[in-house]
């Protein structure tokens, strides 16, 4: 990774992050507040993204709205990792038949199409920002399984941890000084890969009215609003649409590299 | 006849590397090759005796300059990319090293042999079990259409040297062709390049190995650090070596020395920072023990269905080294793991200083471990990437407790001291060591519990010849100090045979002969084993 | 006759699957809330009278303990019989089988495409500068990060609404299908485009390779008889998930492009607790998970039969 | 006295001139009137973005999109002129009994269904058992002939319709589609295949339903107009109809610029606006019935206190929000009935945006604490208000304008919180009472709507769970009004009592009138001849050509 992209990478997520614990530094208006007799207003120096139909300034929810969104992708991506590791040290620690049984039950669940699998969860949760949640983390878990099983299959069989048995080091500390630090950085890379999916994922859900209910900033239902004036007021769409695209994409970056300078 | 096939005057490859640094791999070297004779480019890791070779086939990536570099009557200084693919294959051909990528695992072997040739595909696949014929090779019909993962690596070889040739190409370049391959298949594949010769081609072959180039060349150029150190007929550089690298090499060659006798007198060219005075003129002072450090009783393993182990049996008495040789896939790395408790036999059972230590649960044996230490042939892979030097030895040195605390450091720097590392690489990744410098680590953290034991598995086949050289010296010497007991596993007959007390053979999974070095080397019994002393080298310098 | 046993232990394995996800859905379906008489009758909004709803139980063994109905269930399905739609009181079989076609057409024109643009991605980066390198891995990495809903949208405003150039749902003509098909392909292309080019720079600069350009091949040559396999063997082993994503894509899709389909079909049939439809899709999507994985099997044991024979590459 | 609704064709006839037939919408563009001569031909695409409707017959269910496309091949035994009269279209005759318990009608002579069957009084009987049928599972036309008892055939054409109380809202109730005319022979049909391909007079029928993706109507070549008109041929100009179903607003409006549709149903208030500049015409045809409001929950905290129902009222800026949110699309209501209905009361008085005096009243009622939020409190109760929102009958637009009742609520210490819900569990949420503040469209014709909405009968719910009242408007004195002006043969007391009826529930500030019941549609230049409506305001085609 080189030293500008490294530049690029640091920058890129300090702003995310002052966006999302203080978004009030980047724009200090509220973003609920409504205002019948802007709305609908073009970008201008005033409104950098303009306003919706309430006369909301669209660059203040934006910026808002990286906590929201954010949160619902780390959120997502942490439950199913959570999941993950757990199946994944079961496969690569359990017995051959534990193994062989996650083995299906994760077939099972590619099988089912994540957002199918998204849909029957809401179907008995009903819609809102944790079902979503809930719904995006069951639905990317499966992935993440196999990637840690495997991970952890390789890191159990390494020559590393014979030489460490053949050191009559116990299981316990060869988990603690080998398994557990070397399988961070490779869960960190997939975490950053994964939120960006979730946000995806999620802002889907929104767009099919599943997801966080307005008038929340959450980008996904900003879009899924305002893609009803998509040929009036374009800027509703383009700006948090944008958002999603460039959360998403510099996740997935920062993982990438991540990964690369790892190996 | 006499008209040299390729003539170099000066020629020198340059890199730039990311960071716009300039890389001299090969310094102003001039050489020629002649129809019907065989020139030996020897040298180690570095030397750019590759880069030299490549720039035969105007491969090299680099920048080339050179006052001359005649290939066949032609003028290659300045050749375009089109006018050299004219010469690649058809005049000029590279043998390379078998390894599983030399051919493309996706593509059928007959396809990589044939596919520069023109005509049909059902001609250019004859062509191509034509040539596979040629070589040799079993079943040609058959293993045309096979791809390299079916193959073994004899047959691999055998396929690269019939891709070469199959263009009947004037000059032969043949880079490490019998570098990783087992001591029968060497012998063959040199068989088959020293007939080159009498076809009137022009050879070239690239070698670390002295022993095997000079199985087949007529003259030897030595190269270093990108230069020629030496050069001269074959005879005439092995018997009267002039440069003290070349002594180096021929010295470090561990053929026919006496057990314990130095292989590495200078340390000047070494990579480590080595001191030998402790270790001039060794005596070996051990007296035979009637301890056996370990006792494997009919030890067996299997695969799926395929058994890779069956009914070994072997001993080593306390402080003496038993030397277990055997091709790949022969079954020694099993016996080895299992050994060391990493395996499961199916049956058997090992016994570690009369004590049972396998089969067994681990909790049952911990304490036995600290007796018995082993040494792998990657040693990085056998470090935790993220730790430093030290952090690996403190690691050891705690039992896995910590790998910071600072009361292990002083231990740490004595078991540096111990293999000749300097104390200032405490704080480097093994990352950034030479490979000497990693094995040599590899067994300082092997001896952190000064175990009784050691099983070395391919211990120095990675390493460069002088580099080999010392990590055996100081093996020997650790020896003769500790009185620890070696079970070394190689296919190199030569280490073994100077590494060996006593010597056993496996082949296919089961142990064919066992005898002191002596018997095994020159009184072999066991006709598999016969065939194994007559596959090596015939050469003593 | 190895073959036959493979081809045996597949189907066992993916009639096991078909069954777990049988059961997964009839669970997680019973848990919904909601009387599922209503959504026969067309939600409590249809206002239906409580003979009507008795009736429906009757009609569908709602009164029946749940695992009857779970044993009646599966009786259907291994008959092969997936119920009546509660919404559309029809064969599910039937609907499934109009909606199918179109979203096939969708998925598998969308997946050549994505195959179609990823390869080239990925064959000019790989080719290219360490910037043009960079510069690739931001085009993948953007084109597999931008939602389909919006891509969607996009596309409609800039090629139908300004440009005029195609139409903004589905005509039942070529030029139809085109955005629709984009809308999906295009993320899919960045996804595979990044695994193809990783693989692509590592055949390129392998052993073989260089063998390759040895024996005289140009650098086209080596790229078409080496670099095109090695970098479609990732992406092949892909495939199977990446129709699961697509018809996941297709339920947007298909709603921003108004197509008909099975992803159009599922949204409606989970919102409306239609519960026959919902499995029947689940299961349907599960056995073209499994048929696509056999195929792209297949077509590795061609590219790679070493691989298929167990031996690694 | 005369006797309300004994029409003579006459009546009706007179007002066949040209177009002007039903009660039309108002075209503000000229691509709306006829240029040049009527062309036949063509087919034209419809694409509406409603749900598509589980069955093609209105009879069973009876939502709006089902009205709309039913109104092309059914027809109905009366209808309602450009005035919003009614008057007879399949009937030829109605009388009622003085004692107004019976309604003879009889049918206009010539007609048949598109099945051959001959239009007979055997229909009325067949069509009005069908609708009381609990397997048709009806339940618009259901609630519409409740009353009538038992039909009587009197003889091939005429039939007596006996009535279990006087109603003079039945005509009215039978000039909907949801009661619309249709073979009895096909009604014999299971109904499934029924729902499939309903059989009636219009002149178009059913040709294939290709589910999820379209339904095909063709012209009815045998159409007879039950009306005289000066068309030389009664056959529609169309060949046909395409009814596609596009859900996403911005691709339907995308679908109709680049021409490949020529009608779409639920045009976005933006849309609208932009489409004059793009030569696309536009059809306003607000819904009969109630008007689009919201209903505040009297039956239970905080809105069983009229006082906190006033405040909330004040609270927010109701024409602000549909100034900025519809264009001028859709004009303010301060009714309870649509403006179609000539007997609708109104008073803007009562809903003008006053904070200050909404927070007084709040204090006034006790709401004087206020949490963290800033929301009020009384005796530790926080003044939460829910409203449940059906994604499915709400436009965009109206969401928006919710979320600014919501913001603006929380000005004064509302803390309104807005669910989105799908259709069945916002019925499920109303059934429940899990509701403050609901907006449920309700669509009838003629003011007897109001006693489906406001009498406390009302509140008893259906089997379903499904209640019409949901402000749980519960006055008897009102009961007995709207009961009475059902009843009453006299038209102008019919009126008084139904103002009375009005004012009482607006004063009561149970409900908040926002705008009619919308009902835009756009159609591309080359559609000619758009603007008759039903009864019901669903665009009409029969005089509809295809410039070409």
């Amino acid at each position: 990774m080189s030293r500008t992209a490294r530049i690029f990478a640091g920058l890129f997520v300090g702003l995310i992050f002052i966006a999302a614990l203080f978004p009030s530094l980047l724009a200090p208006g509220d973003p609920l507040a409504v205002n019948p007799s802007e709305a609908f207003q073009t970008p201008s120096l005033q409104h950098p993204f303009g306003t919706d139909e309430s006369g909301r300034d669209v660059y203040t929810r934006v910026v808002h709205g990286t906590a929201d969104s954010l949160t619902i992708g780390l959120a997502a991506t942490a439950l199913g990792m959570g999941i993950a590791i757990l199946l994944g040290v079961m496969t690569a620690f359990g017995p051959r038949w534990i193994d062989s049984m996650i083995l299906r039950l994760l077939e099972v669940l590619y099988a089912i199409p994540a957002l199918l699998m998204a849909l029957l969860i809401i179907a008995f949760t009903g819609p809102g920002t944790t079902p979503a949640i809930i719904a995006v983390g069951l639905s990317t878990a499966p992935g993440y399984s196999r990637l840690i099983r495997t991970h952890l299959r390789t890191l159990v069989n390494s020559e590393m941890f014979d030489a460490a048995t053949v050191l009559g080091h116990s299981r316990w500390h060869k988990i603690r000084n080998h398994l557990i630090p070397n399988t961070l950085s490779t869960l960190l890379a997939l975490i950053t890969l994964g939120i960006g999916q979730a946000v995806i994922w999620a802002s889907a859900l929104s767009f099919l009215g599943l997801g966080t209910p307005p008038p929340a900033p959450e980008w996904g239902a900003m879009l899924a609003n305002g893609r009803t004036y998509l040929h009036f007021a374009w800027w509703l769409t383009v700006f948090p649409g944008a958002a999603i695209v460039t959360i998403a994409a510099g996740a997935t970056l920062l993982g990438r590299t991540a990964t690369r300078s790892r190996i | 006849m006499n008209t040299p096939a390729v003539e170099i005057q000066n020629l020198s490859v340059t890199f730039t590397g990311p960071d716009k640094t300039r890389v001299e791999a090969v310094k102003n070297i001039s050489l020629t090759l002649t129809r019907g004779k065989a020139l030996g480019i020897v040298g180690e890791s570095g030397s750019g005796k590759s880069v030299t070779a490549r720039s035969l086939l105007g491969l090299t990536g680099g920048h080339v300059t050179a006052d001359t570099l005649n290939i066949l009557g032609t003028d290659a200084t300045r050749l375009t990319e089109k006018q050299w693919r004219a010469i690649r294959g058809t005049k000029v051909a590279m043998i390379l090293q078998d390894a599983l990528n030399s051919l493309d695992p996706l593509r059928p072997i007959h396809r990589e042999i044939a596919d520069a040739l023109p005509g049909s595909r059902k001609h250019r696949k004859r062509a191509a079990v034509e040539a596979l014929h040629a070589v040799e090779m079993p079943a040609p019909i058959l293993r045309a259409d096979q791809r390299s993962p079916e193959l073994s690596g004899g047959m691999r070889q055998r396929a690269l040297i019939a891709q070469a040739m199959i263009k009947n190409p004037a000059v032969v370049v043949a880079d490490e062709a019998t570098t990783a391959l087992d001591t029968r298949l060497t012998r063959m594949v040199l068989d088959q390049l020293a007939e080159l010769k009498d076809r009137g081609i022009a050879f070239a072959m690239i070698s670390h190995d002295l022993a095997q180039i000079a199985q087949v060349a007529d003259d030897i150029i030595v190269m270093r650090h990108g230069e020629i150190v030496e050069s001269g007929p074959t005879k005439q550089l092995l018997s009267d070596p002039q440069h003290d690298y070349t002594k180096q090499l021929l010295a470090a060659i561990p053929r026919g020395v006496a057990r314990f006798a130095p292989l590495s007198q200078v340390a000047t060219f070494d990579d480590t920072t080595a001191t030998f005075e402790n270790f001039k003129d060794p005596v070996d002072v051990r007296e035979p023990s009637d301890i056996s450090a370990i006792e494997v009783h009919g030890l067996s393993k299997a695969f799926g269905d395929h058994a890779a182990v069956f009914g070994v049996s072997l001993s080593v008495p306390q402080g003496s080294t038993l030397g277990l040789v055997g091709e790949s896939g022969s079954g020694k790395t099993t016996t080895a793991r299992m050994i060391l408790g990493l395996e499961r036999p199916d049956q058997g059972s090992v016994r570690i200083f009369g004590q049972h230590f396998a089969p067994a649960k681990e909790s049952e044996r911990r304490d036995l471990r600290d007796r018995l230490g082993a040494i792998y042939q990657d040693p990085l892979a056998s470090f935790d990437p993220r730790y430093t030097t030290s952090q690996i030895l403190i690691n050891a040195l705690s039992d896995g407790t910590t790998s910071r605390s600072r009361q292990y450091l002083k231990r740490a720097r004595e078991l540096l001291d111990l293999v000749e590392l300097n104390s200032s690489l405490l704080s480097r990744s093994p990352r950034e060591l030479s490979g000497g410098q990693r094995q040599r680590l590899a067994i300082a953290r092997a001896l952190a519990p000064t175990p009784d034991i050691l099983v070395l598995d391919e211990p120095v086949s990675a390493l460069d010849v002088s580099v080999q050289a010392t990590v055996l010296d100081l093996l020997d010497r650790l020896q003769l100090e500790t009185r620890t007991s070696y079970l070394f596993i190689t296919h190199d007959l030569a280490v073994v045979e100077h590494m060996s007390d006593r010597i056993a053979v496996m082949t296919q999974g089961e142990l064919v002969e066992t005898g002191t070095a002596q018997q095994i080397m020159h009184a072999p019994s066991h006709p598999y084993t016969q065939q194994l002393i007559a596959a090596a080298p015939d050469w003593n310098p | 006759m190895r073959m036959a046993s493979w081809l045996a232990r597949r189907v066992g394995a993916a009639a096991f699957l078909l069954w777990v996800v049988a059961t997964v859905i009839f669970i997680a379906i019973r848990m919904i809330p909601g009387d599922p008489a209503e959504a026969i009758m067309g939600g409590p909004g249809s206002q239906a009278s409580a003979e009507a709803l008795e009736t429906a139980r009757e009609q569908y063994h709602l009164n029946e303990p749940i695992l009857v109905q779970y044993v009646l269930y599966l009786g259907q399905l291994i008959t092969g019989d997936l119920g009546t739609s509660y919404a559309q009181q029809r064969p599910v079989a039937q609907i499934m089988a109009e909606m199918l076609p179109a979203t096939l057409q969708l998925t598998l024109i969308s997946l050549a495409i994505a195959w179609l643009i990823a390869f080239l991605m990925a064959a000019i980066a790989a080719r290219s500068s360490r910037l043009g390198q960079a510069m690739g891995t931001v085009i993948e990495v953007v084109a597999a990060a931008v939602p389909h809903f919006w891509l969607g949208a996009m596309l409609i405003i800039i090629f139908s609404t300004w440009l005029g150039w195609l139409p903004a749902v589905d005509t039942g003509t070529v030029q139809g299908i085109i955005l629709p098909a984009l809308t999906l392909a295009i993320p899919l292309a960045g996804f595979l485009a990044q695994l193809m080019r990783d693989s692509l720079v590592t055949a390129m600069s392998s052993p073989f390779a260089l063998a390759a350009r040895a024996r005289g091949a140009s650098e086209g040559q080596v790229f078409f008889r080496h670099g095109f396999r090695h970098a479609a063997l990732p992406a092949l082993n892909l495939t199977g998930w990446a129709v699961a994503t697509s018809i996941s894509g297709a339920v947007v899709v298909e709603e921003v492009f108004a197509r008909p389909g099975l992803g159009r079909s599922l949204l409606g049939a989970v919102l409306s607790r239609d519960m026959p439809m919902v499995t029947g899709i689940a299961l349907f999507s599960a056995l073209i998970y499994m048929v696509v994985m056999l195929l792209v099997e297949a077509v590795e044991a061609i590219i790679n039969p070493a691989a298929a024979r167990g031996h690694d590459v | 006295m005369p006797k309300l609704s004994s029409h003579l064709k006459i009546l009706a006839t007179a007002v066949i001139g040209g177009l002007a037939l039903a009660g039309c919408g108002n075209t503000d563009s000229a691509d709306g009137e006829a240029t040049g001569e009527p062309q036949s031909g063509g087919t034209l695409t419809y694409a509406s973005g409603d749900a598509e409707p589980d069955c093609l017959d209105p009879h069973y269910g009876g939502n709006y999109p089902q009205g709309l496309i039913a109104t092309q091949y059914l027809e109905t035994l009366f209808t309602k002129d450009e005035d919003g009269e009614t008057i007879p279209w399949l009937a030829d005759t109605s009388e009622v009994s003085d004692d107004g318990l019976t309604h003879t009608i009889s049918v206009t002579d010539g007609i048949t269904f598109h099945d051959g069957t001959p239009l007979t009084s055997e229909a009325i009987k067949a069509n009005i058992e069908h609708l009381q049928d609990p397997e048709t599972a009806s339940s618009t036309g259901f609630l519409a002939v409740e009353k009538v008892e038992e039909i009587e055939i009197v003889d091939e054409l005429t039939a007596d319709l006996h009535l279990s109380a006087p109603d003079n809202a039945l005509e009215e109730s039978l000039s909907m589609h949801w009661t619309a005319i249709q073979s009895p022979e096909a009604l014999d049909r299971d109904v499934q295949e029924n729902c499939a391909d309903p059989v009636g007079t219009g002149p178009f029928m059913v040709d294939s339903w290709e589910r999820e993706q379209q339904i095909n109507l063709v012209r009815n070549d045998d159409y007879v107009l039950p009306v005289e008109s000066d068309r030389e041929n009664a056959q529609a100009y169309l060949e046909g109809i395409t009814w596609r179903m596009i859900p996403e607003a911005a691709t339907r409006y995308a679908a109709l610029q680049s021409g490949e549709v020529d009608v779409i149903d639920n045009a976005q208030p933006d849309t609208i606006q932009s489409a004059e500049d793009a030569n696309i015409g536009h059809l306003d045809a607000p819904r009969p019935g109630a008007s689009n409001r919201l209903e505040l929950n009297s039956s239970q905290a905080p809105f069983d206190d009229a006082a906190v129902r006033e405040a909330f009222m004040r609270s927010v800026d109701v024409d602000g929000g549909i100034e900025a949110l519809y264009f001028d699309t859709a004009p303010r209501s301060h009714s309870l009935l649509s403006s179609v209905e000539p007997l609708g009361y109104s008073d803007d008085s009562l809903f003008s945006q006053d904070v200050e005096q909404a927070n007084e009243l709040l204090d006034e009622a006790g709401w004087t604490e206020r949490d963290d939020d800033d929301v009020r409190m009384k005796d530790g109760e926080r003044l939460e208000i829910v409203m449940p929102v059906s994604t499915n009958q709400s436009v965009p637009a109206e969401q928006s304008l919710f979320e600014q009742f919501q913001a603006q609520a929380s000005e004064v210490g509302f803390d309104m919180q807005i669910n989105l819900l799908d259709l069945s569990s916002w019925y499920a949420e109303l059934s429940e009472h899990n509701y403050d503040l609901v907006s449920a469209p309700y669509t009838k014709v003629g003011p007897s709507v109001l006693r489906i909405l406001y009498h406390s009968d009302s509140i008893e719910p259906a089997p379903s769970g499904y209640f019409a009242n949901n402000a749980q408007v519960d006055i008897p004195e009102l009961d007995e009004t709207l009961v009475q002006a059902e009843e009453t043969t006299d038209e102008d007391e019919r009126a008084e009592l139904y103002e009375q009826a009005q004012q009482t529930v607006l004063e009561g500030y149970y409900v908040l009138p926002l705008y009619d019941q919308q009902n835009h549609f756009l159609y591309s230049a080359e559609v000619q001849n758009m603007g008759e409506t039903s009864a019901i305001a669903a665009p009409e085609y029969y005089n509809v050509w295809l410039d070409q």
